[in-house]
């Protein structure tokens, strides 16, 4: 079976040379084949294929009872997991109009500004990798344990968190938590600050990144970029501030924006950002409302242990929640949330039932790996593999 | 006599130059005999990260990659002239010194022309 | 079983004054045990707990698998990380059978053991239908400490393995059954 | 332009129908924070590039588009959902386009927004919507050799090559 694109066999007159960037290559941070026509160094023309993790996330999601939906939303874009939880509890709380408590929105601005950075960790250390500085990496990752270590306190899991539920926050931050919270405001500051001062203004990764694949505004906004990469391009889009959720009007943080969009400006923005999310975290901790941790939605929520055995309703509500039967009321909502790379976007339609009737989400990594070629041609294979990282495409929201 | 008296001054050299070629002899033949082979013609074919090779890889590449290839071993040849010079700094004192300003004059020279006619920078 | 490390680890063998005689197979196994080169075919969630297994804090390199080799050219050990869908299967296998001898598979997470929760039209349930698989870790992703238990299971394996295995008649029906020459 | 509420924003765009929407525009509500717009499926093309240019509207940013699947509706089996958005002024409307399972034939956006090109395949890969004067249109996400739509309701979620799942056991 034929399994690639039909590959120009090389022209010798032209004298392009063609080589296939293919799914198992160590530069590419995930499963993406690019069949890049070469003039020399020079790339001349790039053929992308994608798809070679796509588990049907969308069919799957139709099959799945509410809750059970958010192990999916991890596995989207696995480096900031919590944000996509939130985004998809928020989008059902958003259909069945529920009211959050002020203390669960908090908590969860907590979680997703952690998340956030963990993502930026992520994106800025594999830029620098990419361009030869590989100790900024293995330095400022381990802050990333640092956050697993938050996540676990808070939901047990590092990585695919399943973070909190329909209708607010399962339970309250443990002390630990909030003394983990603590340390890693007071620390994480000196680890970026040294992070900065080892790349930021070095000569090499500043020659290697400043106009590598660059993007106009115009062009940006055409392809559909949102996130740090249209921010870098120059256009202070933010989700958050756009049309605020889960209380993000209470904060006050601005959005860092790029001038000419390339690897530099996304490398810069989301520098900036993670300053930002540092801040928002503070306000967060500091003027944090008591209160509730979750709103009292009983079809949803799981009611306490000792209510189910005492009440008839609450027996009958933690069965139907545990049995994935909870009806849904009939509508649809389209809610989105700032990703880690993006605007995360979930276009829910419910017909009643226990199971969303069609579940679309907006992949901002499926949306800028399209700009990809254009953005790499006329550069050299380097930097080409440098804008690959740069737009921080994941594979999993890539090829949901 | 004497002629093979300073001979057996190399002896720890050639003991060393067979000792190392023995260790690589050896390795190679033993993992040779020891390991276990298996070839098929899919093994054989070229590594096109993971998919089926097309075409095959002897084509004819751009000049530039060769250019930049010969300019390195140009001047890196140009640093091994400086290794005897270096060994004996003291004997060669000023004509030495003269004479490789001289040497590595005529080589600044050519870095120039290299550099103004822009053989080195890749755009162009 | 839970693997035991004792430190003074060395193959048994025959002592005597001055000498030290052991079989050939321990002293290879010993070496291919502890120097075993991952290639890290890492596609989705546990690639990026492999990279916390690589990174300082769970660092890899302590057992012997510091050097990433990502063409199967140089690899031992091929590091199946994350979902492999149906459009992936060839590939892998075009890998696999480009692998040196000997070559063992370390399938980690969920989705490619058994195609995890993705049990939809387009993810291959497992990716033991398509290249034989010596050591199975469970978890969705599996946390750090069980990537380093699995490397030990492999280190085990390739410890125990001896030198004429590859050749021996049941290594060879065991590749015929995946079509594998 | 200031921010308007959905409503009014609603009532703007349709105070405009004759100069954006011409005589296509079938139905118009408004869900929660969106404006819907239902618009006939022949002048898709032209009622887009109203929203996207018109100076009322200047919807320049295509948020997403994605197919459904009613198997019951059908006259309305196949559609296609737009999210457009005004970035200026923070103005969001859905447009909504139906057609039956015999003509799956609709206009394609990509000359507008070149994001909706590979939206469009992927809606190809999953619903088998045909889009007309797309450059490329050809299997985006599944494997090329892959014969039938996967998102369509009558096809089942699992593999169909399953053996080791028999119905009886999931209830099914």
């Amino acid at each position: 079976m034929s399994q690639t694109p039909n590959i120009p066999v090389h022209d010798v007159e032209k004298d392009y040379t063609t080589l296939n960037l293919g799914p198992t290559h160590p530069a590419t941070h995930g499963i993406f084949q690019n069949v890049l026509t070469m003039d020399g160094e020079i790339i001349v023309n790039a053929v992308p294929t994608i798809g070679y993790i796509h588990s049907a996330f969308e069919k799957l999601a139709e099959h799945r009872p509410y809750n059970q939906i958010t192990p999916i939303t991890d596995r989207l874009n696995y480096c900031s997991s919590p944000i996509n939880n939130m985004g998809w509890h928020m989008a059902v709380e958003k259909l069945i109009g529920c009211e959050i408590p002020k203390r669960a929105d908090y908590m969860r601005v907590i979680i997703m500004e952690l998340s956030r950075i963990a993502d930026h960790i992520v994106c800025d250390t594999v830029i620098a990798v990419d361009s030869g500085a590989m100790t900024g990496f293995l330095y400022l990752f381990q802050w990333r344990e640092k956050i697993y270590e938050i996540f676990e306190d808070i939901c047990g899991a590092r990585l695919t968190t399943n973070i909190g539920r329909i209708g607010g926050m399962n339970a309250e931050f443990s002390e630990l938590t909030w003394k983990r919270i603590h340390d890693f405001l007071e620390q994480f500051p000196k680890a970026l600050e040294e992070f900065d001062k080892l790349v930021t203004r070095n000569r090499i990764f500043v020659d290697r990144t400043i106009n590598t694949g660059p993007i106009s505004a115009e062009r940006a906004l055409a392809y559909g970029f949102t996130g740090p990469n249209l921010r870098a391009a120059g256009v202070d889009y933010d989700v958050r501030v756009m049309n605020p959720y889960s209380s993000y009007q209470d904060f006050k943080f601005d959005i860092p924006v790029g001038k000419n969009g390339d690897t530099y400006d996304r490398y810069m923005v989301r520098m900036h950002e993670m300053w930002e999310s540092l801040s928002i975290i503070r306000q967060a901790v500091s003027n944090m409302p008591d209160g509730p941790v979750h709103a009292d939605l009983p079809e949803f929520f799981l009611p306490a242990k000792e209510e189910v055995y005492s009440s008839m309703e609450a027996l009958i509500y933690h069965f139907k929640i545990v049995m994935g039967e909870t009806d849904i009321p009939v509508g649809e909502v389209y809610h989105s949330v700032e990703g880690g790379n993006g605007e995360l976007g979930f276009y829910l339609v419910s017909d009643g039932g226990r199971t969303p009737y069609r579940l679309h989400f907006r992949r901002p990594s499926f949306i800028y790996y399209q700009a990809y070629p254009e953005m790499i041609k006329g550069g050299m294979l380097g930097d080409a593999i440098l804008t690959m990282s740069s737009m921080n495409v994941i594979a999993g929201e890539l090829d949901a | 006599m004497e002629t093979n008296s300073n001979l057996w001054e190399y002896l720890p050299i050639v003991i060393l130059a067979l000792v190392a070629a023995g260790f690589v002899v050896t390795t190679m033949v033993l993992t040779h005999l020891v390991g276990p082979k298996r070839s098929n013609e899919i093994k054989n074919d070229a590594f096109e990260c993971g998919i089926e090779a097309q075409g095959n890889a002897r084509t004819p590449f751009s000049i530039k990659y060769f250019l930049v290839a010969i300019l390195f071993v140009l001047f890196d040849v140009e640093v091994i002239f400086m290794y005897p010079w270096a060994v004996n700094f003291k004997e060669l004192g000023a004509f030495g010194l003269w004479e490789m300003f001289a040497f590595m004059g005529l080589m600044i020279v050519g870095l120039v022309y290299i550099i103004r006619k822009g053989a080195l920078n890749w755009e162009k | 079983m839970s693997v035991t490390i004792d430190p003074n680890l060395k193959p048994d063998g025959v002592e005597g004054s001055g000498f030290f005689a052991t079989s050939l197979d321990k002293v290879v196994g010993l070496a291919r045990a502890n120097s075993l080169w991952p290639l890290p075919f890492a596609t989705s969630c546990c690639g990026i707990e492999f990279m916390a297994t690589m990174a300082s804090h769970y660092d890899l390199a302590r057992f012997g698998s510091e050097r990433l080799s990502f063409s199967p050219r140089q690899a031992d050990l091929l590091m199946v990380m994350g979902t492999i869908s149906k459009k992936m299967a060839p590939i892998l296998r075009q890998v696999y059978e480009q692998m040196a001898e000997p070559k063992w598979v370390l399938c980690m997470g969920a989705c490619a053991s058994s195609g995890g929760i993705f049990d939809t039209y387009s993810v291959l349930q497992g990716i033991d239908r398509v290249i034989p698989v010596d050591v199975y870790i469970p978890g969705c992703p599996p946390r750090p400490e069980q990537v380093l238990d699995g490397i030990l299971k492999i280190q085990e394996l390739a410890k125990s393995e001896g030198v004429g295995r590859r050749n021996s008649a049941e290594y060879k029906e065991r590749l015929a059954q995946y079509g594998l020459k | 332009m200031e921010a308007l509420t959905p409503q009014e924003l609603h009532d703007h765009l349709l105070s405009r129908e004759e100069a954006l929407f011409g005589n296509a525009l079938v139905s118009s509500s408004v869900d929660r924070d969106f404006p819907v717009f239902e618009i006939e499926k022949d002048q898709l093309l032209a009622v887009m590039k109203n929203l996207q240019s018109h100076a009322d509207a200047q919807f320049g940013f295509l948020t997403t588009l994605c197919g459904m699947h009613f198997p019951e509706q059908g006259e309305r089996e196949f559609g296609v959902v737009y999210h457009l958005h005004n970035l200026p002024n923070n103005w969001r409307i859905r447009v909504k386009v139906f057609f039956p399972k015999a003509d799956m034939k609709v206009a394609s956006l990509s000359s507008l927004w070149p994001t909706a090109n590979w939206m469009e395949r992927q809606e190809f890969d999953f619903f088998g919507i045909q889009f007309q004067g797309h450059s490329d249109l050809r299997r985006i996400l599944n494997m090329d050799e892959m014969n039938y739509f996967p998102m369509r309701k009558e096809y089942p979620l699992e593999d169909a090559g399953r053996d080791d799942k028999q119905d009886k056991y999931f209830g099914r």
